[in-house]
């Protein structure tokens, strides 16, 4: 079967990619620039027997969310900034309790109300250490509608895969784009479901590993297995254990689940890379800039390259490492003040200088700075 | 009193919503070509100062006389 | 297909928005890229709604209108703020009823009667959009009537697609009036 | 040009003409605060009006007073601080539908349960309208909201028993067409001691008048007009005239210690002690 | 030793005892949950216990149920998820006074505004235990608590007024000492299509009791036995005996649409039109 | 006069700084284990004419404190990890409006509900990143009883100096600690008040600044200028402005009045590092573990330091940058899985050797686990 | 039934309250030096069930008679 | 004044902790350093509540008991858990209804009637800590006898001094009559 090609809005194509993944919960709060998920939502999930429903806050939104996800059901929440902030706690919980979900944040002008129609990359950060304690978490970052429809898909399979939440980390400007979009035909795309515990078989110690599992496969209410979940620490029971023994063990596998298959997880876009000199480091609609950027600077004899940052969190450290040691100079362009270039600061250790180019207050990229810059640094080191 | 108030249109203000003309108990008031507020029949007003109580952007409502002048 | 940036500018309700779905399906289905993106908030519900559509052959990375090659404008409002930062030689298409408070820096300037045509001859002032997009085909020669129609259609209320058709005409007509 | 002199008194002259939406009645609430305040004598630098987010939240941004426009949901909690915190000022909160009722709900309730001296005025227009039009709490089940494609499910509050069964002590509803009496009850609730809240019925037709084809403001202030009755006429009328009509009016009035009086007491309890 | 056949058949007897205080009457309300699904018959694999955080909201950990402790105040958000995407499961919230009506009040409203077919549960001993002994919603004008330690400035929600308000069509409030008649209301409770909840009034010597002088649970058990009457009963009590009393029973029961059904007939609506 | 002497707990350390700096409004909601600084409060502030609020959940406690202070009350509010997680949005609110305002987190063990009874440091990330958005943020960390005094009574005057927030990020430690405390006199510290808009003189752009201000003063209700609060983007008239050169303006004026002043604002302490070659970077109550195992090393003949960051937001940049000149092995202890440590290893870049050690389960850090990392990072080397 | 059924204490679950004793309506129970209950006077009990209902440990309970046992 | 290290169990209400606080206040008052801590949570309600006093005459940098010095138990519970990792001659101080359930790894054990003694002889069980604490002091010689009853009544509530001062009598005897 052919794929269908339609204009497709990147918030749309949020909903698309769920629907595909098997999505059948929707629990949030309205807020621009993400609204159009839920307005979607709304339309779409009754037609395949999902549910939608509008919670009384972002708190709600999550918390009804997991809730959902708990009971078995692939479950999304979508919000901005402000919401961002009031999901942080239930976050951690999803994280504790091991519950999939997948949570997106269409990002705005902030901090606070700041501007709330402008686009924005400034939720970085916040995406990895915006809750209370020590957690890892996975984030996702697409370019364009169309991956926007992929990363959706991509981010369900993770949730699933690792029994975590996952975030897709969208900005106003791919979030509200029209684009030509080839949509994945059933089969296209890897869609992968729920491992649930055996239906009879009980599991004594829900949350011990069987043989093979990355994580132990989830209890289905209904199947005997009556389990607990709860954000105290836990041991194999599922029970609350107050031991700092147990918990380290705990903090172990929540962290090993991730960081043990970070080759997995981890995805990046090598753009003009094998022969280039300065390289940027990018994500999302910033991204665009960069590659527009580049065709321009290619043409005119420099060799300037992209590393995409697909996965954010966890960073592809081993790539910026990599390129660190191929390159002299790395900008990371982002649409903030400066966060992923701390991170990126952080894995080059010295090994080649680190620049930024980006702002917070609402206005994109542009090609000709980015090209400047290059020109600047290049010049520099001459 | 009322009778030394003066009905007064703030053109700029007035956004063209109609309300004051629906409501005006004595049809003083049109929609123009615009479609902004015109005062079209001032002498049928009865300064009931409904207009202005319920124009939501303060473009219409009886000026008070000023002392003196 | 070369790179055209279209910034189209009216009142929240003269469906401008419309308007730029609907060409960037059309170029869509004639196998271009087209992406298309529009003001939020409260600008977009007040006489200066913005909205952008760039078609091309090649992929579209920036994906922002950097300089219009084609302005559309249907509010004084939207003249004032919009026509500005234009291309040298781009193409601008404003209502009669408005008055340029500036030069916008290029010569190619169509003043049409759009919305008294969509009011009077088509009857039905919320077609003004159509009649716009119309006139913009024929100016630029995009599309064929027969695929241009076809994306009309597709995104209009079922039941609208006579007067559509003639807002298709009293576009077309207008701009060769004007050349005329 | 000048404006009246309630709005040369009042208002931010220099941020007019507002934002808001031809028809949008929000513009006739702002005013009818200011009315209230007027009739009241209130003194403007000791009156702080503070808002949460929404489109009515942006009121304050208009009004020549102490204004504090802070996160969605939490304005009657800002206010709480300042009114705890300097007793002697007038603090009034503006707020929408959402913001009062769906993330705000909790703030809403506590504040009544202390009946601590604030008022709160509800521009109720039963939808998001900053957002486009989502449904709220107040949207009537089956109307339509960009969120209830197909009609919405959920059930409605009635604000006013949400806030009387949470301890509210002045309770009351207008509405934007019947504009005198909702001045006289905003009137009432901000003289009254203790908390009081007026659930002010409000239009968006940007919004909820397009999607549920109640047609322009006009045609939704007509709507008001026709299907509102005042709450003593309406006990007075026979049922069959009752149905489908919504009521306006005041519903609860209670004397109960105010909240921050009673703080005051315990200072000077505890500082007599010293 | 082995424990009774009702604790053995809906209790994690390896989880027990509990880590309730001596006195504690959580142990008490529990085992009414467990004797109330026990009366209905309902499926402990299909049955769902959510709880948030609290003395109280550890009770799940001790039933053998489908069991979900969450985050503070938001177990009948997450209740809500659960339910409406599994209509078929029974979904319990067991909750303190804290959880349900501070923190946890607005997700409280909106659940009942809904109508969703849950039962909650409040644990409600008039204060927080968890964290030591703080004032809560439900704590009364006057009594101590480490951060009322002049007496409590506030004044304290009738939760079931409060959730009448919002739109709970089934409310009823019972005592730990009047154990009876509380598992008869939390089974009505939970048989109730809607959304119901049941103020179980409870006791913490250790911390009430402690700082308001009411002495250890048995003591305070007899306070309770003492001091409620049963609403009906109250009614009929001439003036001068009512002072000072409290009362127990069924407050309100009314049929209204419930919410994950009505979504449910939405669903066929859409689906039968495609 | 002499200094009172007392045993004194953290908590209550922070309460009677709060006294001495002024602090007149608390507004929160308990959580271990900061609870005792709300019951301390709820008994002091009343002798002193202050108010006590206990709100229905963090958000409001946060809100009516931030209402408090634009008021004109020093306020604060009080909570750890699940409450810090619910304050986050209107943290950014206090930024964005630049309202002062002391915020205080007991650390405990997390994620979610975690380990409520046990002490760590994991949320210093969370501390700088937890809100939406890009805003800068000061956080200070007390190593003692004491220094919770002396530091509480600093973040108010940081508070209002820089018409900003301030964090006094402490933990279960030194929160639940009772230790000797010589109780500073009236005078022996600084207490900085409010800079108020002068009355009567009315400024028509009351967030512009005067000469000689580092930010505009404050308005008071009831001087006059009535002027507008918003957590939007807003110019100097203080009403709304969606342009995106007022918001680039404004954010830098956010920016550039902490950064333009961390001279002022960050303080280290150095200990042992003249002649040290390992160095330890720690931050509250950990640095007394590492100050024990210096004891202990330097008797043992090894000269190791500890350069212990008293602010940690902003972080001291120089003072580390100049540590890993001296040095080349840079270990980073604290209780978590590892978070400061990515901040000294970007300031760093690679000019020494950063080690992390520290963990996120409860348990605090022993003198013997830090010397024996110190003997075998200096091993490694010979 | 109920004189099949026989009052069971299972003392390690036992916190010793008091409740079961303090509402016990024949004075069966008492608390021993240990503070736990103790069945003192097993004759006068009715089988009321009132101790099973209100021990919040589940520590006493009357044990229903296993059949053919 | 060398680095001492206490570690005080008991239950809930036994009053360990006030027990803590005076201790570390007496040797404040002293001129030593001190400092002291706790268990939260529902483990300090229960059996086997804890506090711990470090006194010394230096800085205390570590904040918690590593290797107790003395170690005083009222109830099984606490004996049986926190009867450990002491100190090899640490001095142990257990109430008589205790069993020891394994060995201490310390011969310095005092098996005292603590709590007998508080509710027969000082006839307030609530003294079952002050009697501890002078038990304590009796055997360590910390304090004279005025410094510290001063720092007890400096806690206690006012009208319990005669009562203080007889737990305090009944602690030195316990350990007395078990040294005779
Ligand atoms: C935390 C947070 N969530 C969501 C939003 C988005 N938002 C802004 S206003 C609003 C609803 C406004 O509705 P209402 O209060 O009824 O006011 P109206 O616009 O209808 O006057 C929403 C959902 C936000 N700004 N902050
Ligand atoms: C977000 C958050 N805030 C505060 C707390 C601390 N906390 C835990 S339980 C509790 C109150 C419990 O009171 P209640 O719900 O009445 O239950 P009880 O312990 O009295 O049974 C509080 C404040 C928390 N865990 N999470
Ligand atoms: S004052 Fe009354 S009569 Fe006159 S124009 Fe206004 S509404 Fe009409
Ligand atoms: S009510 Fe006001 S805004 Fe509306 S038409 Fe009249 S004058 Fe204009
Ligand atoms: S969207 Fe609705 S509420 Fe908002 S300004 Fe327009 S009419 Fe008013
Ligand atoms: S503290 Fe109170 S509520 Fe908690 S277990 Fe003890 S008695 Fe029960
Ligand atoms: S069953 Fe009744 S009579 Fe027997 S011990 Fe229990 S309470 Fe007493
Ligand atoms: S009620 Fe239960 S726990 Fe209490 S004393 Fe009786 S048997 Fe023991
Ligand atoms: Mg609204
Ligand atoms: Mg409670």
């Amino acid at each position: 079967m052919a794929n269908k090609i339609a204009l497709m809005q990147g918030n749309e194509a949020c909903v698309q990619g769920a629907l595909y993944a098997g999505y059948r919960f929707y629990a949030g709060y309205p807020i621009t620039p993400s609204t159009e998920i839920a307005e979607l939502s709304a339309l779409e999930l009754p037609k395949v027997g999902g549910k939608f429903i509008q919670m009384e806050d972002e708190i709600g939104g999550i918390a009804a969310a997991i809730g959902a996800s708990i009971a078995g059901t692939k479950a999304m929440t979508a919000t901005s900034g402000p919401g961002f902030s009031l999901k942080q706690e239930n976050i951690g919980y999803a994280v504790m309790a091991q519950i999939p979900l997948v949570i997106v944040n269409v990002m705005r002008g902030g901090p606070s109300t700041g501007l709330p129609t402008q686009s924005a990359q400034a939720d970085i950060m916040q995406a990895k250490w915006g809750s209370h304690g020590d957690y890892p978490m996975i984030a996702l970052s697409p370019i364009s509608v169309r991956e926007t429809f992929d990363l959706t898909v991509r981010a369900f399979n993770l949730a699933e895969k690792y029994r975590t939440p996952v975030m897709l980390m969208t900005d106003e400007v791919i979030g509200h784009l029209r684009e030509r979009v080839e949509i994945p035909v059933e089969g296209e795309l890897e869609v992968f479901d729920r491992i649930t515990a055996e239906a009879g078989k009980l599991r004594r110690r829900p949350y011990e590993k069987e043989p093979g599992e990355i994580v132990p496969a989830m209890s289905v209410f209904g199947d005997g297995n009556r389990t607990h979940t709860t954000g105290l620490f836990y041991n194999e029971t599922g029970f609350p254990s107050n031991s700092t023994e147990n918990a380290k063990i705990m903090l172990d596998r929540i962290f090993s689940k991730i960081y043990d298959h970070v080759d997995d997880i981890v995805q990046v876009e090598e753009y003009e890379l094998a022969d280039c000199e300065v390289a940027f480091v990018a994500f999302g609609s910033t991204s665009r800039v960069v590659k527009a950027a580049i065709k321009q600077l290619r043409a005119d004899g420099i060799k300037a390259g992209l590393l995409r940052a697909i996965t954010i969190w966890p960073s592809p450290e081993k790539q910026i490492r990599a390129l660190a040691e191929q390159v002299d100079h790395i900008i990371v362009a982002e649409q903030n003040e400066g966060q992923y270039v701390r991170e990126v600061q952080r894995i080059v250790e010295g090994r080649a200088k680190v620049y930024h180019i980006g702002r917070g207050n609402g206005e994109i990229l542009t090609p000709p700075e980015l090209i400047d810059l290059v020109k600047e640094v290049k010049h520099a080191t001459k | 009193m009322s009778d030394q108030k003066q009905l007064t249109l703030k053109r700029e203000w007035c956004k063209g919503c109609g309300i004051c003309v629906a409501f005006c108990p004595t049809k003083v008031l049109i929609m123009d070509t615009d479609y902004k507020c015109t005062i079209d029949n001032i002498d049928a007003c009865i300064k009931c100062g409904l207009c202005e109580l319920r124009c939501p952007d303060y473009a219409i409502y009886l000026k008070e006389a000023e002392d003196g002048k | 297909m070369k790179h055209i940036e279209f910034r189209l500018t009216g009142s929240g309700g003269q469906g401008v928005l419309m308007l730029g779905v609907i060409l960037a399906e059309a170029a869509i289905n004639k196998g271009y890229n087209a992406i298309q993106s529009q003001s939020y908030g409260p600008e977009a519900r007040g006489g200066a709604s913005r909205c952008e559509v760039i078609i091309s052959g090649q992929d579209i990375d920036f994906p922002e209108v950097q300089q219009p090659d084609v302005l559309l404008a249907l509010t004084q409002l939207a003249a004032d703020k919009y026509a500005r930062d234009l291309k040298a030689d781009a193409i601008v298409i404003i209502d009669d009823s408005i008055e340029l408070s500036h030069d916008p820096g290029t010569k190619n300037i169509y003043r049409l009667p759009i919305l008294v045509t969509a009011r009077d001859v088509v009857r039905k002032e919320l077609t003004a959009n159509i009649v716009s997009l119309a006139a913009i085909n024929q100016i630029l020669g995009l599309f064929d009537q027969a695929e241009l129609l076809e994306a009309i259609l597709h995104r209009v209320p079922k039941g609208t697609e006579i007067l559509n058709q003639r807002a298709v005409d009293a576009g077309i007509e207008l701009v060769q009036n004007h050349a005329g | 040009m000048q404006p009246s002199k309630l709005v040369q008194k009042y208002f931010r002259e220099a941020n007019l003409p507002t934002i808001w939406c031809p028809g949008c009645s929000h513009g006739i609430t702002t005013k009818a605060i200011a009315q209230a305040i007027e009739n009241l004598g209130l003194d403007k630098d000791n009156t702080v009006i503070v808002s949460g987010i929404g489109c009515s939240s942006r009121a304050p941004g208009y009004m020549a007073f102490n204004t504090v426009h802070t996160t969605h949901g939490r304005a009657i909690a800002f206010a709480t601080g300042i009114k705890l915190s300097k007793p002697e000022l007038n603090v009034i909160v503006i707020t929408g539908d959402g913001d009062a009722s769906a993330i705000g709900g909790n703030h809403l309730i506590h504040a009544a349960r202390r009946n601590i001296d604030i008022t709160v005025v509800v521009f109720n227009n039963n939808i998001y309208g900053m957002t486009g039009g989502q449904y709220s709490p107040t949207t009537p089940t089956g109307a339509f909201g960009t969120t209830a494609p197909y009609g919405n499910v959920d059930q409605p509050f009635d604000i006013l028993k949400l806030a009387e069964g949470a301890g509210a002590t002045y309770t009351a509803r207008g509405t934007a067409y019947h504009t005198k009496q909702l001045i006289s009850y905003i009137t009432k609730a901000i003289d009254h001691k203790g908390f009081s809240i007026v659930d002010a019925i409000s239009v968006c037709p940007t919004y909820y008048g397009r999607r549920n084809q109640a047609g322009t403001g006009v045609q939704m202030m007509v709507w008001l007009k026709d299907n509102f009755v005042e709450k003593t006429v309406y006990d007075k009328l026979p049922e069959d005239k009752r149905a489908g009509k919504f009521t306006y009016g005041e519903f609860h009035q209670e004397d109960r210690p105010e909240y921050t009086a009673e703080y005051q007491k315990l200072i000077e309890h505890v500082r007599g002690e010293q």
